[in-house]
């Protein structure tokens, strides 16, 4: 089960790049962790900032009382340590009502403080925003699904979200297409929201809202088995006019998929090649309907019109797959960075296809999963070259 | 009352308060009554106070059972005071966390 | 009474005829005695605490670095399981045994525990539960489902792990249970005359809580097990959504158990911390009172708390307030124990050996656990804390920097109470010192990984976010292995002082409490003389006495309120070899701690053993000491365990049969075991009687 | 009663001290299957529910076990009286009725069984046969004890002067009768429905 090399280069950290953490890692200390890709100190939205705002101020106390009882205890030690010629016996001193008193009350005090704004809080976060909007969140092993009733969109990994709009999420676990089967995942984007768990056979809801755009990071946090590490997700926030673009273009569906809708059924069933289409894509969407839609559903299931057309599957939607930046549970860049040293650079436009490719070819090799038992994507080394080749192609087109 | 146990040397001077035979005799009869009580409520039907006098009727046999047989009223105060803490932490924990499953939204299904 | 008296039992009647070997590999297997079983409560910890290590070893070498390849998503996850439950239910808990195995005898004046072959029984037990889950290993089955096994997911891996993990739990449970009657009986009901609640030390006190605490909480644990178990290897529905089973019932049912865990974990150590920190200021514990009053009221609001593990589960605001409430003012008592500790230090003439100086560690280390668990009591910021290496690094300095820090301390100050040796004070300080780097190392940098976003269970560091946190994963790292050399150090410590170690005496550090008074090592019989008590620091009432100026005087010897020179501090070096030897008695015993009998006098007839002396006969040299005969029962019950487990695990019903049969085999060896006497049979005063 | 009585801290002794210390702990067993089972009153899955119950028959065998108690208080008093012929008579008695009550509970389980409420059939019948299964293995250890007292009285191990052991025994079978006086109620009777 141990990962082929054909991943670890790419992200096994060279020496410059341990340095180059090292020195952003003592930047990030200097900066008390103010920022970084998944940091919770660093709240984007009304949601994260509430309860960072309780946080900080009791960090604020407990400070206090840090240096207090440490700087109570090290005077203690060094002002009542015992000279070695002492013999002479304290005073036999047995407690002192008033000082327990006082040191039953006032952290009580403090603690009751602390009480009054968390509570409030903890029923504020609850409510569901006015004018928020909906998005279905489904935890798969081991990847997320985005689900948006409104406009018929289904996505993975990268959550798409307008900026400054609360953003109601229901969210619920799956597997193989089945509601009630799964196991806990726990959403979390740390700079839009704290986690909740998510749970098959029922639904958990979490609110969020951005207050700017960005890319945000977050992964899964309910440990769900054996690649639990490897289930990670992202928050895009875009603008309200880049975001109703986006899902324009998710709703439309590709060109290839426009090309072979206008195929009758027994051209297809003859392998033709629709006009405008190149031969190696069309001969990939061949195989694609013969090995992967089983799966990953019909390239054109995303542009449905009410969340009751969803189809449950066990893989993402792919439709749109060049509008994502990473796959895989988002452990793989799907594009290149522009400093392949930095994970956290910008993308490039450019496909980093001979990934791609090696993980179509054998998944598992690459993520720790289980196909046997429906869980994950299976090996597809069995498959010809150009078969692979051709698919490859055909996924390309999947702007 | 205890006419049969005095001649025994045996006899815990502790224990001389308990219930004799005709009492245990007595105290099972009442049992057999509450149990009896109990079924019927099988056959008729009381509407909300069923279940307040099943509970009742069960509460009374539970005393019965660990006062007398179990010793407990003539015995030391410890003892109930064991039972009654895994009883009532019994109550008070899975009543608790009985509420708090409640308090959420079920599952879809089911 | 003419059916009263059957004849004397034959010894025939037992398959094996008693045990009668104290001493050597044979004196261990059957021991009864407390401390011997504490001992080796001791050990084994010793070897558990080695797994957990390389355990710790593995996820720390993972998570050197991002994107890391050294080991599988696969053991990785074994790793963290494992490593959670070694250091919680064979390590912590386990080691907390064994101190109360050793001292609470001694503590409350007694010459054993109510049940001494029931406490053997909990040993075995639990080494053979803890055998049990890494025998896992040889069946390719390690538990993988994380230690708090979370359902559904721990129903649905494939194989046989989490059944280990059921049973396995099972098992060390039975031993905890069994423990928590047996150590609560005798705290209540075995005291020395004159011991009243408000005199016990606070070590027995703390005990006799977290003893009730393992009493309300395991049932749970052990139906939520049955439950897993179940649905594991038989097929139940008790969790499975698609039959409409609800994962959060076993949530609730784990973290039932789970939070007073906390409490069982802590609370030992919390009461050595009571025990070293006034013998080294030489002072009485500030606020006794309160102390104890405080360990009785964390104990209560222990089991108030447990959803505070559950704010981001399917819980609703009601449960989250209430939660969050309840797990802030746990952090009051908690306050107090804490300031008084350090005012029992206040004004004192403080002596910091090694003993001293991992109670202080204790105290200073805790603190920082404490305050990071009073933020996890704000609802809403614990949904971004929780499951991240926050709340690793919080329940670390708790149970590293606390519980783990009063063990080591409590085995330094008690270590010359066991063998006559002096545990090295100078590797000690070195010990201390690394112990005390290595853990800060480990552990403080993770507070800082957590908040920038690292979660807990993640076989893989991912790249994005290996860039913040490459330096506090590399310094946890390399804390390890300060960890590492400061355990070696330890170990050799230990090795180098049991084979030549500097004598002790009986009373190296002036202490105050019961356990002191007798010889070191301690003798067979504890006790040569059961004392009366007077005073809450009896031994040292019995050593200082108040000078007409106010001020403390050291009593001369031989003038403390006993007068047996046998039992006197003063003169326990003078006492020699010379016990007086117990006329016609079942042992005669030797300073050494080991009691010779012979199996002629082992047989007593019945009648003799009612020459058994009243604790307020204070007969000297006459007196029988009775102790707990040894029994191979005990173990030979736990082995029935064994099939039985295996039973539950792979679901075979011909093992099941077998270690049923065994059991009850065992369990009517146990009581037709014949009875020399003093043990937890009757005396049968009564025929005698008559 | 006896020295060794006398000697200990509260003049209690410790194995009926014991006893009671377990079995406040076996309340908090019992809890958790009886919250388990009310969870799971209506999560049948379409299977059998709580109408499967034949309660005649099980108010019959509630019934044997509740009057077990009053035999098994009468072997204690018949022994604290130094009559042992009268205390293993009311010992098997006792047994006798622990056995009828076991019986009748397997029958009533293969006849759940036939009629398709079998354990992995829902949560609300995994949840019923775990909580009376394990009263059922209760009663069953009570009835090995009360046979093992019975035989150990008959060879002398057991002494007229040792009514301890029977009252000890005897207050773990009130306890497991008292669970299923809770049980009758709680499971059977109750129309939660």
């Amino acid at each position: 089960m141990r990962r082929t090399p054909s991943r670890s280069p790419r992200r096994a950290p060279r020496p410059g790049r341990v340095l180059r953490g090292v020195g952003l890692a003592l930047l990030a200390l200097v900066l008390a962790g103010c920022s970084g890709a998944q940091t919770m100190l660093d709240p984007q939205g009304p949601f994260a900032e509430a309860p960072d705002d309780l946080f900080k101020a009791v960090m604020v106390v407990a400070a206090v009382v840090f240096v207090f009882v440490q700087g109570l205890i090290i005077y203690t030690v060094v002002r009542y340590r015992r000279r070695s010629d002492d013999d002479e016996l304290p005073k036999q001193v047995h407690g002192n009502t008033r000082l327990e008193i006082v040191w039953t009350v006032i952290p009580a005090l403090i603690l009751a403080g602390i009480a009054v704004p968390t509570v409030q809080q903890v029923f504020a976060l609850a409510e569901e925003p006015e004018g928020a909007m909906t998005i279905e969140v489904i935890g798969h092993r081991w990847w997320w699904e985005y689900r948006y009733p409104d406009s018929g969109v289904i996505t993975a990994n990268e959550l798409v979200i307008p900026v400054d709009t609360p953003i109601h999420l229901e969210m619920r676990a799956e597997e193989a297409g089945s509601a009630d089967r799964g196991v806990l995942h726990s959403f979390w984007v740390p700079a839009l929201a704290g986690k909740q768990d998510v749970f098959p056979g029922r639904i958990t809801t979490l609110n969020m809202q951005a207050d700017t755009t960005g890319r945000f990071l977050g992964q899964c946090a309910e440990y769900c088995g054996l690649s639990h590490a490897n289930m990670r997700n992202r928050a895009e926030v875009l603008e309200q006019d880049e975001f109703d673009q986006w899902v324009a273009e998710q709703q439309a569906p590709s060109d290839v998929a426009a090309a072979f809708a206008e195929l009758t059924p027994e051209q297809l069933e003859a392998q033709e090649v629709p006009e405008g289409v190149d031969e190696q894509v069309a001969r990939g969407h061949y195989v694609f309907q013969s090995n992967c839609v089983a799966c990953h559903g019909q390239i054109s299931d995303t542009a449905v019109a009410s969340a009751d057309d969803f189809v449950p599957r066990t893989g993402p939607n792919l439709t749109h797959l060049l509008s994502r930046e990473e796959f895989a549970g988002a452990i793989f860049d799907l594009y290149f960075r522009e400093d392949p040293d930095d994970p956290n650079s910008a993308f490039t436009d450019e496909v980093d296809v001979e990934l791609l490719t090696s993980w179509v070819r054998n998944a598992p090799s690459l993520k720790a999963m289980r196909p046997g038992d429906g869980i994950g994507m299976n090996s597809f080394e069995s498959l010809p070259q150009d078969e692979l080749d051709a698919v490859i192609a055909y996924l390309l087109t999947m702007e | 009352m205890s006419d049969a146990t005095t001649a025994d040397a045996t006899t815990q001077a502790a224990h001389h308060d308990e219930p004799t035979v005709r009492q245990y005799v007595e105290i099972a009869g009442a049992l057999s009554v509450l149990t009896l009580m109990e079924f019927s409520t099988y056959f008729v039907e009381f509407g909300w106070l069923h279940i307040p006098i099943l509970l009742t009727l069960m509460a009374i046999k539970f005393g019965l059972i660990v006062g007398f047989f179990m010793h407990l009223k003539y015995d030391t105060r410890l003892y109930t005071r064991l039972m009654v803490t895994g009883l009532v932490g019994a109550l008070t924990l899975y009543g608790i966390a009985f509420l708090a499953i409640a308090e959420v939204p079920t599952l879809m299904g089911s | 009474m003419a059916t009263t008296t059957a004849p004397p039992q034959a010894r025939s009647r037992s398959v094996f005829s008693r045990p009668t070997a104290l001493d050597g590999f044979k004196g261990y297997l059957a021991t009864t005695d407390h401390k011997k079983i504490g001992i080796m409560y001791f050990w084994s910890v010793m070897l558990f605490f080695f797994l957990g290590g390389v355990t710790a070893w593995i996820i720390r070498a993972q998570l050197a670095s991002a994107e890391s390849t050294l080991v599988t998503e696969e053991v990785y996850n074994q790793a963290f399981t494992l490593h959670g439950l070694t250091m919680v239910f064979l390590v912590v808990m386990p080691l907390g045994a064994a101190f109360f195995n050793y001292l609470i005898p001694l503590q409350i004046g007694a010459r054993d525990v109510a049940f001494p072959r029931l406490n053997a029984f909990s040993f075995w037990t639990f080494l053979f539960g803890g055998l049990f889950l890494y025998s896992s290993v040889l069946f390719n089955a390690i538990p993988n489902g994380g230690w708090f096994g979370y359902a559904p997911l721990s129903t649905q891996i494939p194989g046989d792990n989490m059944a280990f993990y059921a049973v396995g739990l099972q098992i060390v449970g039975i031993s905890s249970l069994s423990a928590a009657v047996n150590f609560i009986t005798t705290i209540l009901n075995m005291r020395a005359p004159g011991m009243t609640f408000m005199r016990m030390p606070v070590f027995t006190w703390m005990t006799l809580v977290t003893n009730f605490l393992l009493l309300f909480a395991l049932p749970i644990i052990a139906v939520a097990l049955f439950m897993l178990n179940g649905d594991v290897v038989f097929g139940t529905q008790f969790f499975q959504p698609a039959t409409g089973g609800d994962p959060v019932l076993w949530q609730h049912l784990f973290w039932l158990f789970g939070h007073p865990e906390v409490y069982i974990m802590i609370l030992p150590a919390m009461g050595i911390v009571s025990e070293v920190m006034p013998t080294f200021s030489r002072k009485p514990l500030f606020g006794y009172a309160a102390m104890v009053f405080a360990g009785v009221a964390i104990g209560f609001i222990g089991f108030g708390v447990w959803a505070h593990h559950m704010f981001t589960s399917a819980v609703g605001p009601v449960a989250r307030s209430a939660f969050g409430l309840t797990t802030m003012f746990i952090a009051v008592p908690t306050g107090i124990k804490i300031f008084n500790w350090v005012f029992t230090m206040w004004g004192g003439k403080v002596k910091f050996t090694t003993a001293m100086l991992f109670s202080v560690g204790f105290v200073s280390m805790f603190t920082i656990g404490g305050l990071s668990g009073v933020t996890h009591a704000i609802v809403p910021h614990d949904a971004q804390q929780t499951d991240t290496y926050w709340i690793v690094a919080h329940f670390h300095y708790v149970l590293f920097g606390g519980a783990l820090f009063g063990l080591v301390s409590g085995i330094y100050y008690y270590f010359p109470k066991v063998t006559g040796k002096l545990l090295g004070e100078k590797l000690g300080k070195w010990h201390f010192w690394t112990w005390l780097l290595g853990f800060n190392l480990t552990f403080g940098p993770m507070h800082m990984s957590g908040l920038l976003g690292q979660p807990r269970r993640t076989a893989v560091l991912p790249a994005e976010l290996g860039t913040d946190v490459a330096l506090y994963n590399v310094l946890s790292t390399a804390g390890v292995a300060v960890l590492t050399v400061s355990a070696s150090i330890f170990l050799f410590n230990l090795v180098t002082s049991l084979r030549s170690g500097e004598a002790s005496g009986d009373d190296p550090w002036d202490a105050r409490t019961l356990e002191w008074m007798t010889p070191s090592p301690t003798p067979y019989v504890n006790f040569y003389e059961i004392p009366e008590v007077t005073a809450r620091d009896e031994f040292w009432e019995r050593k200082y006495a108040e000078a007409e100026d106010g001020s403390l005087r050291p009593v001369p010897a031989g003038a403390s309120q006993d007068h047996d020179p046998s039992t006197s501090p003063a003169s326990a070096d003078e006492h020699g070899d010379e016990f007086p030897a117990t006329a016609g008695g079942t042992a005669t015993v030797d300073t050494s701690g080991n009691a010779k009998a012979s199996p002629d006098d082992v047989a007593l007839p019945e009648d003799e053993a009612l020459a058994k002396a009243t604790p307020d006969d204070h007969g000297g040299d006459t007196e029988h000491i009775h102790m707990p005969d040894p029994s191979y029962w005990p173990l030979i019950m736990c082995v029935g365990l064994l099939p039985l487990g295996y039973g539950l695990t792979f679901a075979n019903p011909a093992l099941l049969v077998v270690g049923a049969l065994w059991l009850m085999m065992g369990l009517f060896g146990w009581i037709l075991e014949p009875v020399a006497e003093g043990d937890d049979d009757d005396p049968e005063p009564s025929a005698a009687a008559a | 009663m006896s020295a060794a009585v006398e000697e200990t801290s509260l003049g209690l002794d410790n194995r009926k001290l014991a006893m009671w210390v377990f079995l406040g702990s076996e309340f908090m067993f019992f809890g958790a299957f009886i919250t388990a089972y009310l969870m799971y009153l209506n999560t049948t899955a379409g299977g059998p529910d709580g109408e499967i119950f034949d309660i005649v028959y099980t108010s019959v065998s509630s019934f044997v076990l509740l009057m077990s108690s009053l035999t098994m208080v009468l072997a204690h008093h018949a022994h604290e009286q130094g009559d042992m012929r009268r205390m293993r008579m009311w010992i098997l008695a006792t047994a006798f009725q622990g056995l009828v009550f076991v019986g009748g509970q397997a029958y009533e389980f293969t006849k759940f069984f036939k009629e398709g409420l079998v354990p992995t059939a829902s949560p609300f019948a995994s949840s019923f046969f775990v909580l009376t299964g394990f009263h059922g293995v209760h009663v069953t250890v009570g009835i090995i004890m009360l046979l093992g007292l019975w035989s150990y009285s008959r060879v002398g191990k057991v002494k007229a002067s040792q009514p301890l052991k029977t009252e000890i025994i005897g207050l773990y079978w009130h306890f497991v009768d008292v669970i299923w006086v809770i049980i009758f109620v709680v499971v059977y009777l109750i129309p939660w429905g």
